[in-house]
């Protein structure tokens, strides 16, 4: 049982920063893709933690609880908004969402 | 004196512009001052001449006017008076203040008769240009300047379309020929740094190559109407009668020559003047043979129009031996010959066109010889004054011609045989041609009413031919030289086999028995050589299919093609852009991530 | 520490300011709530005056160290943007107040939001370290996903806003993430540190990584190519007052930031990235340019004009000269005027629910002359046209680029795609112009009744004409501003 | 005694002064623009009488409008722009005169007449090369709009787009070489006469005038409809309202070409070394090719507007042969082709408006029909294949001196052919359809010139004759300026040392 070291922790955040595009792009539904994009922020996090781990600098740690409070902020709107949308169109559906184009 | 050589010069134009901007309001008026201009700049002449005044060389009459200075090209405006101008002056002043006023009965009942006069006054004005230029450059100014008025004389009835299209003709043609012409100025003054007439001669300048000696002839091709440019000079008779007496006949035509004998210092000895001879002789065989088969009588006049001047320019192409006392106008035989003919010419040949106005005006505008006959009777003064100037220009002893053409023949004898030979087929052509003419027109029966009708022309047209007979008889003894006897007796035999033959032929004559005895030849005389035919089938096949496929590429490629080729492909390019824009929000996410991707690569790489 | 206070005076009057407008409202009477707008825009006008109170200036020359220790920067570009900002505020809530009878509820949270997303463009202004660049950005950010979606009723609205939210939300997780990353290698947050540290982090190759993660959600702000597909729509479907307010306030904060960043803090960095940027740039103008051409609408028209622009704008960081930046600050400068105008010309135009196509402006010239006199002004800045703004501003970025170009020849690529681009705007700004002056009504309908102005607009709008034509006559003075400004931004520790 | 600021103001005051006047005062509006051109043709004509041939530079206005940058408002007239502002002022009122075809919208029309007068005198006056730029540009957005809103024929639309993008272009790029020029010589100033100093001492280097010659070459050449970027020209000038077309065909399309005098060749000498030899092909291009196509044109406009490009072709062949005789030959066919094309393009626009159609095949005899006008447009044509007397000869047989001088004989023969017998072909043509013959269908209820028209072609008429009868009343003006150019632009008067520049 070894030791996890940095590079660990990055790999997984960017393991999770990539799961989070791939769900943006590819899932059809708001809601989970709004999910990714919260595990896309997280991913950073991750990072940042680990990173204020590795120097010993309260910087990091620091960034990730504004990242909190602004990703809870976003959460917010955001889901205020999908709500108003599915009252609207009954969907919360990706591609019904395409009344302007070109 | 030098006030008085000014004077010669711009009083033509004072006139011209007077009338232009007001005096064309009144007939009389305009004419009065257009023929005061010239008969004053004739006076003016005379005197001169008289008091023998020479400007020495390099200084004309003074205050030379600067034109244009640049370093390297400078352009006076200075007269070059000597025997030469001197004589060429007398020519044009006194030709035409006698054609001034035949044209005021002429013209008489024309609507645009102060036109008229303004036009002959700018005429005489650029002619007088080209006559005193001391430099190239004024030359082809003046030379340019004759050229339009001319146009503007022969397209004088330009409702006429027949006239405007001669003018147009015209113009066109003298362009061609000047086009050279500026070509052979630009070399001069490429070799020599100077287009001054006095400083090339100083400086002893012959041009090395003959081309620009040849270019500089082409300007003489052109205006004289050498082959093969000759082709406008017949359409040319399209203008009134007095028009083509004065510039058809007596002056413009003669400007060429003219001009040779001004720059022959340049030519001389260069491969050019073999060109310049050969072409001078064939125009003058050609145009002579064409004669021979034209019916109306101011064509005919026009032909051997050209073919005399055709034998001018050969005898200056001759050269031949200079010897300074024996010769009084230049110091070369051939120049001199050639000056010598353009002088007794202008009188006959302006004498034998009043002739044919004065005929062709009681004829009622007929011009076709077959229509007339008998006239002889109906107009006496006419026809002893067109029968003077016949045997003028037949060369018939003790007339005018006769002394001319001689001179022209021993240079040629001396010079080239085989010219001279053809010199005197020439001087048989003409003859018969002339004899022709005399007898269908003036003797037998009259073979129209108009003929029939026909009365002695007022005493204003006739009174010019009066006076031109005199010098169309005595002009010749100013300059005859002891005629060599072999030449003499060449011209004579021509002179009377010509007239035997052409007598033989159309005494009593209702109509040309030729084309049945010759057939083709006589149709080919008649329809002089195809010239025209040629030319037009060139203009339309070549030059307007030029025209035509630069006006498509213009079109089609240019403005077509490429212009609203490069306007559609952009607007092409952004509504194929705008597929990028598809609304659908995974996509643009998609593009973002694409997009940095694509740039992290760029970057990274 | 109190004390230090005065560094954020400017922000802190803001934020209350909103604050005192959600509560205002409460006080208010439904019908009296428009003064709202015009007393907060009021109120701006004064932060304005004050920003010019030498005690404030006087800041310029202080250090920040002991106020968060120098992450917050008050120079010359601070004060710049600043100002600039509030003078977009100001219009945006006289437009707003005209705007609030289609906004059906709620408008004077609709103004409160917009001072709020003032307030974050004004901490933008001097932001100097990345945590202070993060929340400033999602303090605009966040407060436009409500700006954008504010008419509930309009679908278009909603749609945009979802849009705007999702795409924004994926840009700044690539910023953060890129901010994860460059503190990962330089292990501070702080702009200054990474100044000093430049040559040794341009080695590493996760900095510049992280480095274009960032660039990406700042470029993404700016609407820059490839990030800018959001902008068209986002324009489009947003009420008309937001669009503006995004067009310059957010743009002009990008490229504040942008300043810092790769101006200010690693040019190093710049300078190696010169190809990227070039490319970007040139890219950034042919789409927009293009992609206008066969466009009707007109938000979305000048939503794809807004991209060219950004194009433009990016020339004056890809010249990396002081010149350049003083063209950028120029060049906002016009733009915030001619774009302010060019939208409420349209928002007057046009009715709720029709499209805004381009024929509306048709006969414009008979319905309001004034009108039409601002509207062909504000095409013809825009086209960089002289005597206008637009021109001078146009000048001086291709005058920056083309100093650097006889060293650099791939520069000329740059300006010869700026050429093609302002010879196509100038096709289209010119099918505006030829709309407003001759263009043909459909012979059924009937020519519309003159346009009515509110004073407060016919204000604005003479605000925004002179203004365009004093930085296009007399650009003596404002070349100065910018220069200072520029100075103090480029020469920072 | 500035006569130029007051040249250049009047116009700009006139435009303001009709700003105010209520529309319907068509009278008021006329007059005011038309007194205001009378005075500006009469300061000029003062100015460049007054002026003193061997005084550098003169009338000069100069005010700081930028200092940081080194942007000068700076007014002041030398040999060469002294005789292009005159013929631009004559060619201003001749416009206005001639104006009167405009019948709708006439308040808007004649404020952007005095704003384009104003742009096109500034442009020539101002000697810093920023302003310079700036009143080309102001001078030409009017006359877009003229073209949109008041010009004739069906693909109007079409010809007003093409305009505005070809000249646009091209004015960019001739920016972008200007701004280069500034860059480099590190003069820190925009006036033309610091540069020319700053040249003097220190020329921009190779590498770099390689790049600013050929800009400033093909941007100035789009301007003056340079082949092959031409086709705009006929086409404008056919959709644009008479005033217009006399105003840009006559004097702001010579901007261009003043330009590449005034900047192009002293400023990037070594650039032009390699360039020349194509602009003089170009320009042979724009003789023989546009000679060839206006051969084959039906209408009248067209036939004029392209014989203007084509004589545009003197010019660059006289720039391109870079000598003191090539020079000012070329200013001079600048000042004469002004006078010319904007007595043709006057005419055609008379005989439109007599008649709503310029086709030639269905004209003639209109010498009887209209003798002022005929007359007039007989010299007009006289003058355009290059009659002497009129100011035209005069400047092209210079030019062809010294292309042939400077080693072009090729190119000089194939152009004397286009510029005599071309040339002189469709001239004639056109008098022979137009004037001559008998008269053509429907000509009955055509007029005659009015007198105001009438004074506008007989000004332009008389001064072509007065510059044909004695070009050195330009010429001496011209050719001490042009001196100095030459003596910059020679290679080896200037040839600097290979250096490359390092971006720091």
């Amino acid at each position: 049982m070894m030791e996890p070291t940095l590079s660990h922790y990055l790999l997984v955040s960017g393991a999770l920063f990539s799961i989070g595009l791939l769900g943006v792009i590819v899932r059809r539904n708001l809601l989970i893709i709004y999910m990714s994009l919260e595990l896309m922020l997280n991913s950073a996090n991750v990072a940042l933690v680990a990173m204020s781990r590795f120097y010993g600098k309260l910087d990091g740690q620091v960034m990730v609880f504004f990242i909190i409070t602004v990703a809870a902020a976003e959460v917010a709107v955001g889901l205020a908004l999908i709500v108003a949308l599915y009252r609207k169109r009954q969907t919360a559906e990706v591609e019904d969402l395409a009344t302007m184009k070109l | 004196m030098e006030l008085a050589a000014w004077l010669i010069f711009l009083l033509p134009l004072i006139s011209a512009v007077t009338i232009g901007i007001g005096a064309f309001r009144s007939k009389p008026i305009s004419a009065g001052i257009s023929i005061a201009a010239v008969v004053g700049s004739f006076i003016l002449t005379f005197v001169m001449v008289a008091n023998g005044s020479e400007f020495p060389d390099g200084q004309g009459p003074s205050p030379k006017v600067s034109w244009l200075r640049l370093d390297g090209l400078s352009v006076d405006i200075g007269l070059k008076i000597d025997g030469l101008s001197k004589l060429m002056l007398c020519v044009v002043t006194g030709v035409g203040s006698l054609i001034h006023i035949f044209s005021l009965g002429y013209m008489k009942e024309d609507r645009d008769f102060s036109r008229y006069f303004a036009f002959l006054s700018l005429f005489i004005f650029s002619m007088l240009g080209i006559v005193l230029a001391d430099n190239f450059v004024m030359m082809f100014i003046f030379w340019e300047l004759v050229g339009v008025s001319s146009y503007l004389l022969i397209g004088f009835w330009f409702d006429k379309p027949s006239a405007a299209d001669a003018a147009k003709k015209a113009f066109m043609t003298n362009r061609v020929g000047d086009f050279g012409f500026l070509l052979g100025i630009l070399m001069v003054w490429a070799a020599f740094g100077s287009v001054s007439f006095d400083v090339l001669e100083k400086e002893k300048a012959t041009v090395l190559c003959g081309l620009a000696g040849f270019l500089i002839f082409c300007g003489a091709i052109g205006k004289s109407a050498q082959a093969p440019l000759h082709v406008w000079l017949p359409d040319a008779m399209e203008g009134p009668t007095p028009v083509s007496a004065l510039i058809h006949a007596a002056t413009m035509v003669a400007a060429g020559v003219y001009m040779l004998c001004r720059v022959f210092f340049l030519i001389e000895g260069t491969w050019a003047m073999e060109a310049i001879a050969w072409i001078g002789g064939i125009t003058s065989l050609m145009a002579a043979l064409m004669a021979v088969q034209q019916d109306d009588i101011k064509r005919i006049l026009a032909y051997s129009t050209l073919s005399q001047l055709g034998y001018m320019v050969m005898v200056v192409g001759l050269g031949g031996e200079t010897n300074s006392d024996y010769y009084k106008i230049t110091n070369v035989a051939g120049t001199d010959a050639a000056m010598f003919h353009l002088t007794t010419h202008a009188f006959f040949k302006a004498m034998l066109f009043l002739g044919a106005g004065s005929v062709i005006y009681a004829c009622h505008h007929e011009q076709d010889i077959w229509k007339m006959g008998g006239l002889r009777r109906r107009m006496p003064r006419t026809y002893w004054t067109f029968l003077i100037g016949t045997l003028a220009l037949c060369g018939v002893p003790l007339f005018s011609g006769f002394f001319s053409k001689e001179a022209i023949l021993t240079v040629a004898y001396k010079e080239s045989m085989p010219l001279f030979l053809i010199a005197v087929a020439v001087a048989v052509l003409t003859t018969f041609y002339m004899t022709r003419l005399f007898l269908v027109a003036f003797c037998g029966e009259p073979r129209s009413k108009h003929a029939e009708h026909a009365k002695e022309s007022p005493v204003v047209m006739t009174l010019p031919l009066l006076i031109l007979a005199v010098p169309s008889v005595v002009a010749g003894y100013f300059n005859m030289h002891a005629p060599d006897p072999l030449i003499l007796f060449a011209s004579l035999i021509a002179v009377v086999f010509g007239a035997l033959l052409a007598n033989s032929i159309y005494r009593n004559a209702t109509d040309d028995p030729l084309p049945v005895r010759l057939g083709f030849i006589a149709r080919a005389m008649k329809a002089r050589f195809w010239f025209d035919e040629i030319y037009q089938w060139f203009i339309d096949k070549v030059q307007e299919r030029l025209a035509k496929l630069a006006d498509i590429i213009d079109r089609w490629i240019i403005a077509g093609l490429l212009v609203r080729g490069a306007h559609g492909s952009t607007e092409f390019a952004g509504r194929v852009l705008r597929l990028a824009q598809t609304g659908n929000l995974q996509t643009y996410a998609f593009w973002f991530a694409a997009g940095l991707a694509a740039v992290l690569v760029f970057a990274l790489s | 520490m109190g004390d230090q206070l005065k560094f954020v005076q400017l922000e802190m009057m803001v934020v209350a300011l909103g604050l005192l407008v959600l509560i205002a409202d409460l006080a208010m009477a439904p019908s009296r709530r428009r003064l709202l707008g015009y007393l907060s825009a009021a109120g701006l006008f004064v932060v304005f005056l004050l920003s010019f109170r030498d005690g404030y200036t006087a800041l310029v020359n202080e250090s920040t160290e002991a106020f968060f220790n120098s992450r917050y920067k008050v120079d010359g570009l601070a004060l710049f943007f600043k100002r600039f900002f509030l003078i977009a505020g100001i219009f945006v809530l006289v437009f707003a107040v005209d705007f609030s009878e289609r906004l059906r509820s709620g408008m004077a949270e609709y103004y409160s939001f917009i001072v709020f997303a003032l307030s974050g463009m004004m901490f933008a202004a001097s932001a100097n370290d990345f945590s202070m660049l993060f929340v400033s950005i999602e303090l605009i950010t966040i407060t436009f996903y409500i700006l954008v979606s504010f008419q509930r009723h309009r679908l278009h609205s909603l749609e945009a806003g979802v849009k705007y939210l999702i795409l924004g939300a994926v840009s700044s997780a690539f910023m953060i993430y890129g901010i994860a990353l460059v503190f990962g290698v330089a292990g501070s947050l702080q702009f200054d540190d990474l100044h000093a540290q430049q040559s040794e982090l341009i080695q590493s190759k996760v900095f510049l990584f992280g480095m274009l993660f960032l660039f990406a959600g700042l470029a993404f702000k700016i609407s820059a190519f490839p990030f800018q597909v959001w902008a068209p729509d986002v324009y489009q479907g947003a009420p008309t007052p937001t669009t503006a307010f995004l067009a310059v306030g957010s743009k002009a904060a990008g490229f504040v930031l942008l300043i810092r960043l790769l101006v200010a803090a690693v040019p190093e960095v710049t300078a190696e990235w010169t190809s990227v940027l070039l490319v970007i740039s040139a890219l950034t103008i042919l789409y927009g340019n293009l992609c206008a051409l066969p466009q009707r609408n007109l938000k979305r028209l000048l939503a794809y004009s807004g991209i060219a622009n950004a194009g433009y704008l990016l020339m004056g960081i890809v010249a990396q000269s002081e010149e350049g930046t003083v063209a950028i600050l120029y060049y906002l400068a016009g733009y915030l005027f001619t774009v302010m105008a060019a939208f409420m010309i349209i928002n007057l135009l046009t009715k709720e629910g029709e499209g805004e196509d381009i024929s509306c402006l048709s006969g414009l010239s008979k319905r309001s002359p004034f009108l039409a006199f601002a509207m062909t002004l504000a095409a013809v800045s825009l086209a960089g046209i002289p005597p206008l703004a637009g021109f001078f501003g146009k000048f001086l970025l291709v005058k920056s680029v083309a100093t650097e170009a006889f060293g650099n020849t791939c520069f000329f690529v740059l300006l010869a795609v700026a050429v093609f681009g302002v010879v196509v705007s100038i096709y289209y700004y010119f099918g505006i112009v030829r709309t407003i002056f001759w263009g043909r009504r459909k012979a059924d309908e009937p020519t519309p009744p003159p346009v009515t102005i509110g004073l407060p607009v016919r204000i604005v709008l003479g605000c925004c004409v002179a203004a365009m034509l004093y930085l296009g006559l007399l650009p003596n003075k404002p070349v100065k501003w910018a220069e200072t400004a520029a100075k103090v931004g480029v020469t920072s520790k | 005694m500035d006569y130029l600021f007051f040249i250049v103001m009047l116009p700009l005051l006139a435009g303001l002064v009709v700003g105010v006047i209520p529309g319907d005062r068509i009278g008021a509006i006329r007059g005011v623009t038309l007194g205001a051109s009378w005075l500006t043709a009469l300061l000029s004509l003062i100015a460049f009488c007054s002026f003193d041939p061997n005084g550098g530079l003169q009338f000069v206005t100069e005010w700081t409008w930028v200092e940081s940058l080194g942007l000068k408002f700076y007014l002041a007239a030398d040999g060469i722009n002294i005789g292009i502002i005159f013929m631009g002022a004559v060619v201003a009122f001749a416009a206005v005169c001639c104006a009167g075809d405009v019948t709708h919208r006439i308040k808007e029309f004649y404020f952007l007449l005095n704003l384009m007068i104003c742009g096109i005198l500034g442009a020539f006056a101002s000697m810093d090369l920023f302003f310079f730029y700036f009143f080309h540009e102001l001078a030409l957005v009017p006359t877009f709009i003229m073209i949109g809103v008041w010009g004739r024929g069906q693909n109007r639309n079409y010809a007003t787009y093409k305009i505005t993008l070809y000249l646009s272009f091209g004015a960019l790029l001739a920016l972008i070489g200007l701004i280069g020029v500034y860059v480099q010589t590190g003069a820190e100033s925009f006036s033309i006469p610091d540069l020319m100093k700053a040249v003097e001492e220190k020329p921009i280097t190779e590498s770099a005038q390689q790049w600013i010659f050929p800009l400033l070459m093909f941007g100035f050449g789009i301007l003056v409809s340079l082949w092959p970027f031409h086709t705009w020209a006929p086409l404008g000038y056919g959709a644009a309202p008479t005033a217009t077309a006399m105003l840009h065909a006559g004097v702001l399309k010579k901007f261009g070409l003043y330009g590449l005098i005034r900047v192009a060749i002293p400023m990037a000498p070594v650039g032009a070394q390699g360039w020349l030899e194509v602009m003089a092909w170009l320009a042979l291009a724009n003789l023989l090719f546009c000679g060839l196509v206006a051969v084959r044109q039906k209408d009248l406009n067209l036939l004029i507007g392209n014989s203007s490009v084509a004589h545009m072709g003197f010019i660059f062949l006289g720039i391109a042969s870079l000598n003191v005789i090539g020079l000012t030959g070329a200013v001079l066919v600048m000042i004469a082709h002004g006078l010319l094309a904007a007595l043709a393009f006057g005419l055609s626009g008379h005989l439109y408006q007599q008649h709503r159609s310029l086709d030639m095949t269905r004209m003639g005899g209109l010498l009887r029909k209209m003798p002022l006008a005929g007359t007039a447009l007989l010299m007009a044509m006289m003058a355009g294949c290059g009659l002497p007397g009129f100011a035209n000869f005069a400047g092209e047989i210079t030019i062809f001196f010294a292309a042939w001088s400077a080693g072009f004989q090729t190119i000089t023969v194939i152009a004397a052919w286009s510029a005599l017998v071309i040339g002189g072909l469709y001239m004639l043509r056109a008098i022979r359809n137009i004037l001559h013959g008998p008269q053509g269908d429907d000509w009955d209820n055509a007029s005659d010139a009015k007198p105001l028209v009438a004074t506008a072609f007989g000004l332009l008429l008389a001064m072509l004759l007065v510059f044909g009868f004695a070009p050195n009343l330009l010429t001496k003006r011209i050719n001490g300026e042009v001196e100095k150019i030459v003596r910059l632009a020679k290679p080896e008067g200037a040839a600097p040392e290979k250096v490359e520049v390092v971006r720091r």
